[in-house]
């Protein structure tokens, strides 16, 4: 049984929220639905911080890798000179590594969000549940869980 | 000490009592003595630049972390006047320059120092005019900006003329720009410096990763750290590739020899490999220590910096440096602090 | 790894081997296949050496035709051969493009109206015996026209005409060089060109006579004044009335207008003779006859200055050996045989005869006519006495003046038989065409000077129904006469030479090539009286009038027979770097005056003769001068000299005028100046490049057993092109046309860049520099530019995608860019050499040192077990140079002549500040 | 106004742009798709014939087609600039702006990177330059810039498209109830299923900041790189270390001029005069004009240091550059990029889109002449005096160049259409 209210003022959807935090209902039992980010939502109900921060770390470090390795190894594969300059010639090869750095960050935190927000889900593709602009908690009792 | 800069008008005296040390160094007997004073000069110069911009730079884009030190910056104006002393004692070593002697209209004795002397005294006077208005006036932005530009114009003039043409007849368009963002960066890192002395930790109630002043400052400062990378590698890069013997020999010379060497490759770290990852984490912005850790390495990657620009071309007399750095090192903090303790009493 | 790099280069070669060994030049190359087995002796894959004569001009030099499955695919000249000694020059490369020209007559053909219908030879030559009986009987004479003929072949003609009651006319050449003959029959008795021994005079004043360019034997002479330079204490004085290739590489040029050298020689005759002549008693009266003159009053006449005049006296008395050459437009002007005769007088006075003026060894001249002969045979022809008239290898229409009516008169004759390769203008107007073999396809011999006999042998089977020169005329002669000789041409030669050298010599001439026999020394005895005459006989009523208009030959085209070749409207004219013309050359004042800039479209008109032309502002050309190459100008308003009955080229009194608009010649000079780049440094540019400690950043490679270099002598290098030919036709290098031109897209991959200070003209050949840090290489994404083993700088077509940002990158700019598919019509694609692969359309292209020549050496090299030897094999630029001025070699190799040049005092390389350290060293010239 | 109401008024006036487009929508999008089709005719017809029928001379060898990539790449930057950059500082105009930006972005992105291959002497091999192992057995050059460009350009597509996309999740979500028929299914997919729970946004709004994140020193990278397809070049004009800064300066600013040039006609035909107002013109129009300052320091650092140096080929090219046969565009060019936005220091002038519009051509008109200047100017006079040459396009140039115009409008009209043109969510919550 969930028991759910929507308000269509954001003020007093934050007041009702703020409520319930101070009445005790435990953070995770409250999930709420807003038609834009609410910061302070993220203020009221303690959540641990977002995991997708790991991936762009891992994402771009491990561009920086690849980057480097590939452009070492391809040169060394078969080595020709060109202009004299020395095969293994870092600092063009900086350029190409900090590029897919970037890429495989973003698109590791990309995949990171997905991922963690549970998209796409199908379910939500498929309801036809709407609030429109509504602001939503919905609150889970605590015996099913 | 103290009680000494209480006094009125003490500020003013110690000022030109570091002149006059100053003065008398320089025409002192030793050979590096003109050399070491170049140094002390483009350091200082850079540095005093850099607080005021940085503190201009903050009112432009109002920036609440730069905001809060801006009385403490702006403190340090009168030393840009000493710095155009001191430029006047550089006269003499401007004969050694490669081009001195030869005919030209740009690389010309009188002109080179009036044109530099001019943008540091203007650079004085803006800065006044813009200390002159609290940060939350109407005009302050314009007379940032107005300061911002001479800043801009001088510091392109100190990389050009005072540096670049050392070792003239090589050129690098970018060695200007390069100069005053690097200034801004040191300006930064002041503030930082000054924010962690005046206003101490963070105030506890803060959750860490949120955003505060102190924080602000770091974003600014990892953000310059990039930006200064980026130059420096898009300079290295371009004369690396190109290998024009007279554009390579300025790197070359400065990687050829021992110590030389390994303080260019101090200064990657000190500017960029340290700051950068020390302010990488949400946390480490907050972390004073870090934060001043990060600080410090990049005022002295500075210093390394300009010493590793004139180390080939020009002598040094560790003496004199000594002096001189002491006697502007002094004053910067007489007058910073000073300018502390009058804000304290104000508030 | 360096292994596979090899191998995998090898791939590219050999692979482009086959690619192009059927010669089609596009993508979709279809592989000849052996099923059939390949013709007699031909080795797919392996070059043969053909010796034969190249008869582009009449200087009959050596060649070597180099042969590829049964085609030839390059001329090289052959080392040791009395003529050119190893030379050919620009035309001789070019004259491939004859062989293979897709409009070459393909059968005899026969006029039908406006146009020719194509008939069997035998119809041919039984129309022509009819008509040669006809005539006979209607009273008319029958005659025979030909070009400048020798050897075996004159004699077949004369042998033929009597047979056949033909009247054998003087021979036509445009430069007949009537002038000098004349004057040597009147003081000598001797009518012909004396074969000049350059190369042992250390004093060398020409008048007129250009003879790096056209005159008699240029590649010879070219030779001959590099080898008098190598052997130190020579120096060259040029004197001419315009700027020519020749003047701008003597040692000093003076510009004098023509009929007054007369003067400057007369002076020089009389110091000559009272101050050093005495002993070989000098006749008395020809100094009478001598014009007074002093110093100044030459100086005066000639505006030669003073000082000038004097030190050239001095310096032609100092010298031991001194020699004077008269000739060219110096001649072919007003006073002409006047200046020849002054000029043959000195060479008497200075004892020049019988050594360095050899008329044993003459140039075969005597045949050759003059200009009013052909007035003659014109004005016969008009009158309709003209039964058969022969025209064979000659194209009088195109070159004789249109008063002379020669091509109206043409139709008055019974029939006119014209024997020739091409459609040209006279053939055009004839009523039989005879077509006749390229030289290539040819048995034959020609005796370019007294006592010299070189080879015509065919390589190739003839490409269309064509006969060669010999064999047509035997053919005439069998069916007019109803018996020929028994076997053809051939056996006849055969005869012919086993007559002259014995069967030992045949085979060696044969095999070699050549034959040279030694002359008995000719003396020469002087006619003083006429002498005398002569020289009175030449008033100042003989000068040119300004402004004038010098008809000169062209080193392109010579007399514009050549013009037909396209490679040489490819080649830029080295003095203005115009490719496709034609232009008028005007001075530098002159144009100032009248306001006239390149590409300026003005009338030049003379009497009822008018002509439109671009025009060029010439550095160097004295005011009021203009100068046009013969090529340009169909029957051109020539007078005869009243004297010698030769040709007067000068045009006086022309008028230039300025039509407002301007027409669009390719001038590929972007600028004559240096704009202060030291390209060929003056002494402060050498000093900065000295000073230039190199700084590089980059870990040095080092070249393990080949690094390929090239020194190029500046001092050596007259400007001449057929390097640049050479190079066109090694590597298959396209000929693009001239609206590639007008975009400056030229394709050659050398180029040789004039540049002038001061009116002085210096030449910088420019090709890849193979530079050893080559920026062209780092920005191609693809590695398509990458530098090999060896040092060179080479470039993959196949891998190529065409950013073009080698070029771009490339501070010489020698990069090619393919910007269409390039074709060659058929028959040229048969010219290809199937060594280097024909580029695709966008793909970058340049000079690799002619890789395919360097991988041939190392091949060979290799089977025998060793190193390739320095000079084993070059590049074929450097094996073309008439002066030697590039040296290729391995300059690891540290006995390497190119090695030594490179570690001359001279040396240098261009644009050094770069840091790019090319391979290609430059020697400084050392003009004094 | 109710809370509720407003953000209805919201959504309707965003997504009114969607509803059925007008005769004069119908017309531009006709035109400017005929561009497309002429421009892909005569590319057609010049990889037929070679790059002959392009008026590529012997030292010219880049042209107008370079001139259009970097044009358009620098046209891209903004896109993020705005979007990411301004994320970052908190700027709150930039809600105003984004999209349009971002859109912009992924469109320039699309046009520009086709100038590399019709560029190309043999674009049917143009796979040469991706690096994947083949039977060709080698890799492509790490050491070519143009390399570098393949990676950059790549990687830059790539961030940009997911920043966009990402961007619009909630608004298709949004969308999705306004429309009908096969467009809301289009939308329903498009927006992932998304609810917003407060788990989403948690993460969104981490993603959202790490693609900013990203995707800013990605800004400056790209058009360093850029840059130095001429600076490690050895051409005297194009090898300078300033070129790096000069030149994402110069795209920034060129970027910005045209999301002027977007957006004044799009607040205008949408009427969004609520969400874009007058202080966001002024202060997008700031950073005009302080880009076009750093552009002007390059200018006069660039010709002073050539006559500083005393370096003969540097001077050469830069006299040619002034007084040339092209000095016409060199001054043009001056007085469109570092004269013209100076009037943008009057405050009325900054809040007047009229002149912000004029403002804006003329600087989009002054940096494409400055890639002309600089490429074609700096080719035509290099080292060896005997090459220098001259160039003139040819309407193949013109028309493919024309071409490329009509495609990015073309993707831009149809953005316009099928997309909300505002970021909803965010203009919602700064109500």
């Amino acid at each position: 049984m969930v028991d759910r209210m929507i308000f269509e003022d954001r003020d007093r959807f934050l007041e009702e929220l703020r409520r319930l935090v101070r009445d005790g209902v435990p953070g995770e039992r409250i999930r709420v639905i807003t038609p834009f980010g609410v910061p302070e939502v993220g203020e009221i109900l303690p959540r641990k911080r977002s995991k997708v921060r790991f991936f762009a770390l891992v994402g771009a470090a491990s561009g920086t890798v690849t980057g480097f390795a590939f452009t070492i190894l391809t040169s060394l594969s078969w080595p020709l000179i060109v202009g004299g300059k020395p095969i293994v010639s870092i600092p063009p090869f900086i350029i190409i590594a900090f590029a897919l750095t970037i890429l495989f960050g973003a698109l590791s935190s990309f995949a990171g969000f997905l991922l963690f927000s549970r998209l796409p889900s199908l379910r939500g593709i498929l309801s036809e549940e709407e609030y429109g602009n509504a602001f939503v908690i919905l609150v889970e009792d605590g015996e099913r869980r | 000490m103290t009680a000494f800069l209480e006094k009125k008008g003490g500020l003013a005296v110690l000022i030109a009592a570091a002149g006059a040390l100053l003065a008398f160094v320089s025409l002192g007997p030793s050979p590096g003595k003109a050399g070491s004073l170049l140094l002390a000069f483009l350091f200082f110069v850079a540095v005093v630049e850099g607080c005021i911009a940085a503190a201009a730079a903050g009112a432009m884009v109002n920036a609440r972390g730069v905001g809060s030190v801006r009385k403490e910056l702006l403190s340090v104006a009168p030393l840009l006047l000493l710095s155009s002393f001191l430029l006047l004692l550089l006269i003499p070593f401007v004969d050694s320059y490669p081009w001195a002697g030869k005919p030209g209209i740009w690389l010309r004795k009188d002109f080179f120092i009036g044109r530099n002397l001019a943008f540091l005294l203007l650079a004085y006077v803006t800065a006044r005019r813009f200390a002159a208005v609290p940060a939350d006036e109407e005009g302050t932005k314009v007379r940032a900006a107005t300061y911002l530009f001479v800043f801009v114009v001088s510091q392109s003039l100190a990389a050009f003329d005072l540096v670049m043409s050392l070792e003239y007849p090589w050129v690098s368009t970018l060695l200007g720009g390069y100069f005053f963002i690097e200034a801004l960066y040191g300006g930064f890192a002041v503030s930082a410096i000054l924010y962690l002395l005046l206003h101490g930790r963070p105030p506890a109630d803060q959750t860490p990763g949120s955003r505060s002043d102190l924080s602000d400052l770091s974003i600014l400062m990892f953000g310059f750290s990039l930006l200064w990378a980026g130059l420096f590698f898009a300079q290295y890069l371009t004369i690396w590739y190109g290998n024009l013997p007279e554009e390579v020999g300025f790197i070359a010379r400065r990687l050829s020899t021992s110590p030389l060497r390994e303080l260019s490759v101090a200064i990657l770290f000190l500017l960029f490999f340290i700051p950068f990852p020390a302010l990488l984490s949400t946390r480490a912005k907050t972390n004073p220590y870090l934060v001043s850790a990060a600080s410090l390495s990049i005022l002295s990657g500075i210093l390394v910096e300009r010493y590793v620009l004139l180390a080939p071309v020009v002598r040094f007399s560790p003496a004199a440096l000594a002096i001189d750095f002491s006697c502007l090192l002094l004053v910067f903090v007489a007058v910073v602090y000073k300018r502390s303790r009058g804000s304290d009493r104000e508030t | 790894m360096k292994r596979r790099d090899f191998l995998w280069l090898l791939g590219v070669v050999s692979g482009s081997t086959v690619m192009s060994a059927c010669g089609s030049p596009n993508r979709s190359a279809k592989f000849t296949s052996y099923l059939l087995p390949p013709e007699e002796g031909v080795v797919p894959g392996e070059a043969r050496f053909h010796p034969s004569t190249c008869t582009e001009c009449p200087a009959g030099c050596g060649v070597l035709a180099r042969v590829r499955e049964g085609r030839p695919v390059k001329l090289e000249g052959i080392p040791g051969h009395p003529v050119s000694d190893g030379g050919l020059c620009v035309r001789g490369q070019s004259s491939l493009y004859r062989l293979y020209h897709p409009e070459r007559l393909r059968g005899p053909m026969l006029r039908d109206g406006k146009t020719f219908r194509s008939i069997p030879w035998e119809e041919a030559f039984t129309r022509v015996s009819e008509t040669l009986k006809s005539s006979r009987e209607k009273g008319r004479k029958n005659l025979f026209l030909s070009c400048r003929t020798t050897g075996t072949l004159s004699r077949v003609a004369d042998a033929a005409c009597e047979r056949l009651e033909i009247g054998r006319l003087p021979e036509y050449e445009v430069y007949s060089h009537s002038a000098v003959k004349e004057a040597n029959a009147l003081l000598f008795g001797e009518r012909d060109v004396p074969h000049y021994r350059i190369e042992e005079a250390d004093f060398l004043l020409t008048v007129g006579a250009d003879l790096l360019e056209t005159y008699v034997t240029p590649v010879a002479y070219t030779r001959k004044i590099s080898t008098a330079q190598a052997g130190g204490d020579f120096l060259w004085y040029h004197v001419e009335p315009h700027m020519s290739l020749t003047g701008g590489n003597a040692d000093r040029r003076f510009t004098v207008t023509p009929g007054r050298e007369r003067l400057l020689l007369s002076f020089l005759l009389r110091e000559v003779a009272t101050r050093k002549a005495a002993q070989n008693g000098f006749p008395r009266e020809i100094l009478a006859a001598l014009p007074p003159a002093t110093a100044e009053s030459v100086a005066r006449d000639t505006g030669i200055p003073p000082e000038s005049v004097k030190e050239v006296a001095d310096r032609f008395l100092a010298a031991k050996r001194p020699l004077v050459i008269a000739g060219g437009i110096a001649t072919e002007s007003p006073g002409g045989v006047g200046t020849a005769a002054a000029a043959a007088l000195i060479q008497y006075a200075v004892g020049a005869f019988p050594g360095r003026v050899d008329f044993a060894g003459r140039e075969n001249y005597r045949n050759v006519g003059t200009l009013r002969d052909m007035e003659e045979l014109s004005a016969r022809m008009g009158r309709g006495e003209a039964g058969v008239v022969f025209l064979f290898r000659t194209n009088p229409v195109f070159s004789l003046p249109a008063r002379l009516g020669f091509r109206e008169n043409m139709k008055k004759a019974q029939l006119t038989v014209a024997m020739g390769e091409f459609l040209d203008e006279t053939v055009r107007e004839a009523d039989l065409v005879l077509p006749l073999s390229h030289s290539l396809e040819s048995w034959g011999d020609v005796e370019p000077r007294r006592g010299v006999m070189s080879l015509l042998q065919p390589v190739l089977p003839p490409l269309h129904d064509t006969l060669s020169d010999g064999d047509a005329l035997l053919g005439l002669l069998g069916s007019a006469s109803g018996k020929g000789p028994a076997g053809g041409y051939r056996d006849l030669l055969a005869a012919a030479w086993r007559k002259r050298l014995g069967e030992a010599g045949k085979a060696q001439f044969l095999e070699k090539g050549f034959v040279e026999e030694m002359l008995p020394k000719r003396p020469v005895s002087l006619d003083g009286r006429r002498a005398a005459d002569t020289l009175r006989s030449s008033t100042s009523a003989e000068e040119v009038r300004k402004p004038v208009l010098f008809l000169v030959p062209s080193i392109r085209t010579f007399d514009g027979r050549s013009r037909i070749l396209p490679l040489l409207s490819e080649i830029p004219d080295p003095l203005t770097t115009i490719t496709y013309g034609p232009w008028i050359s005007v001075s530098k004042e002159t144009a100032a005056r009248a306001g006239l800039r390149d590409r300026d479209e003005v009338t030049v008109a003379s009497g009822d003769w008018k002509a439109v032309l671009p025009v060029k502002v010439q550095p160097g050309l004295p005011g009021e001068v203009f100068v046009v190459y013969r090529d340009a100008i169909p029957a051109p308003p020539i007078r005869t000299d009243p004297r010698t009955g030769g040709p007067v080229d000068t045009i006086e009194g022309v008028r230039i005028t300025k039509t407002g608009k301007t027409i669009a010649i390719p001038i590929l000079s972007g600028s004559f100046s240096q704009q202060g780049r030291g390209l060929i440094p003056d002494p402060v540019h050498l000093e900065e490049e000295r000073r230039q400690k190199r700084w590089t950043l980059y870990p040095e490679h080092a070249h393990m057993e080949y690094q390929w270099a090239m020194a190029v002598d500046l001092g050596r290098c007259n400007g001449c092109a057929a390097c640049v030919a050479a190079c066109h036709i090694e590597n298959n290098v396209p000929v693009v046309g001239k609206r590639d031109h007008l975009k400056g897209r030229e394709m050659s991959w050398l180029r040789i860049e004039p540049f002038y200070e001061k009116g002085e003209v210096d030449f910088l050949p420019m090709l890849c520099q193979q530079c050893h840090y080559a920026p062209c290489e780092t920005v191609c994404p693809v590695f398509a530019a990458y530098h090999n083993p060896e040092g060179l700088n080479v470039q993959v077509y196949k891998r190529c995608v065409g950013t073009r940002y080698c070029s771009n990158n490339c501070p010489y700019k020698v990069r090619r860019f393919n910007w269409w598919q390039h074709r060659w019509p058929e028959p040229m694609d048969r010219m290809l050499n199937p060594d280097v692969p024909a580029r695709e359309v966008g793909v970058m292209e340049k000079c690799t040192f002619c890789i395919q020549r360097i991988r041939g050496g190392k091949d060979k090299a290799k089977d025998e077990g060793r190193k390739v030897r320095d000079g084993e094999f070059t590049t074929a630029c450097a094996q073309s140079c008439p002066t030697g001025a590039l040296t290729f070699g391995n300059i690891l190799d540290k006995e390497s002549k190119v090695y030594r040049l490179a570690h001359s005092e001279r040396a240098y390389r261009v644009f050094e500040t770069l840091g790019t350290v090319p391979s290609i060293h430059y020697l400084r010239g050392g003009k004094t | 106004m109710e809370n509720a109401e407003k953000y209805a008024k919201v959504d309707r006036d965003i997504l009114a742009a969607m509803k059925k487009p007008g005769r004069v929508y119908l017309a531009g999008l006709a035109f400017t798709a005929s561009l497309v089709a002429i421009g892909g005719i005569l590319w057609a017809y010049q990889v037929r014939n070679g790059l002959g029928v392009a008026g590529y001379t012997h030292p010219v060898k880049w042209a107008i087609y370079i001139t259009n990539f970097v044009f358009w790449v620098g046209i891209a930057h903004s896109g993020t600039l705005i979007s990411a950059v301004l994320y970052l500082f908190r700027a709150r105009y930039r809600t105003s702006f984004n999209r349009a930006a971002e859109a912009m972005t992924v469109f320039a992105l699309m046009v520009a990177g086709l100038f590399p291959l019709i560029h190309l002497g043999r674009s049917w091999v143009f796979y040469f330059l991706i690096p994947y192992p083949t039977q060709r057995q080698i890799w492509v050059n790490f050491r070519s810039p143009l390399i570098w460009d393949v990676f950059a350009v790549g990687t830059y597509f790539t961030v940009s498209l997911v920043f966009f996309y990402v961007g619009m999740i909630p608004d298709f979500a949004a969308a999705k109830r306004y429309a009908e028929g096969i467009r809301k299914k289009v939308f329903t997919i498009l927006s992932l299923g998304w609810k917003g729970t407060d788990k989403e946004w948690r993460h969104y709004g981490m993603l959202y900041l790490f693609l900013a994140a990203f995707a800013t020193p990605l800004v400056a990278s790209v058009h360093s790189v850029v840059s130095w397809d001429f600076a490690m070049s050895i051409v005297p004009g194009w090898h300078t270390t300033i070129f790096a800064p000069y030149f994402v300066a110069g795209a920034i600013f060129s970027g910005t001029a045209m999301v002027i040039t977007l957006v004044v006609p799009l607040r205008k035909a949408m009427n969004l005069h609520e969400y874009i107002t007058d202080d966001h013109f002024e202060s997008i129009a700031k950073i005009l004009l302080f880009t076009s300052l750093i552009v002007s320091y390059s200018y006069i650092i660039e010709f002073g240091m050539a006559s500083y140096g005393g370096n003969v080929f540097e001077m050469g090219s830069f006299r040619y550059r002034a007084l040339g046969e092209f000095r016409y565009l060199t001054w043009t060019m001056i007085f469109c990029n570092s004269l013209v936005p100076l009037t943008l220091f009057a405050k009325r002038l900054r809040r007047n889109t009229t002149c912000l519009l004029v403002v804006s051509i003329l600087v989009n008109v002054g940096m494409w002449l400055e890639r002309f200047v600089i490429i074609v100017t700096s080719l035509a006079h290099d080292y060896d005096p005997y090459v220098w040459g001259t160039y003139r396009p040819t309407f193949v140039e013109v028309g493919i160049s024309l071409g490329s115009f009509g495609l990015f409008f073309t993707l831009y009209l149809l953005f316009v259409k099928n997309l909300p043109v505002l970021s909803i969510s965010e203009i919602k919550e700064h109500i």
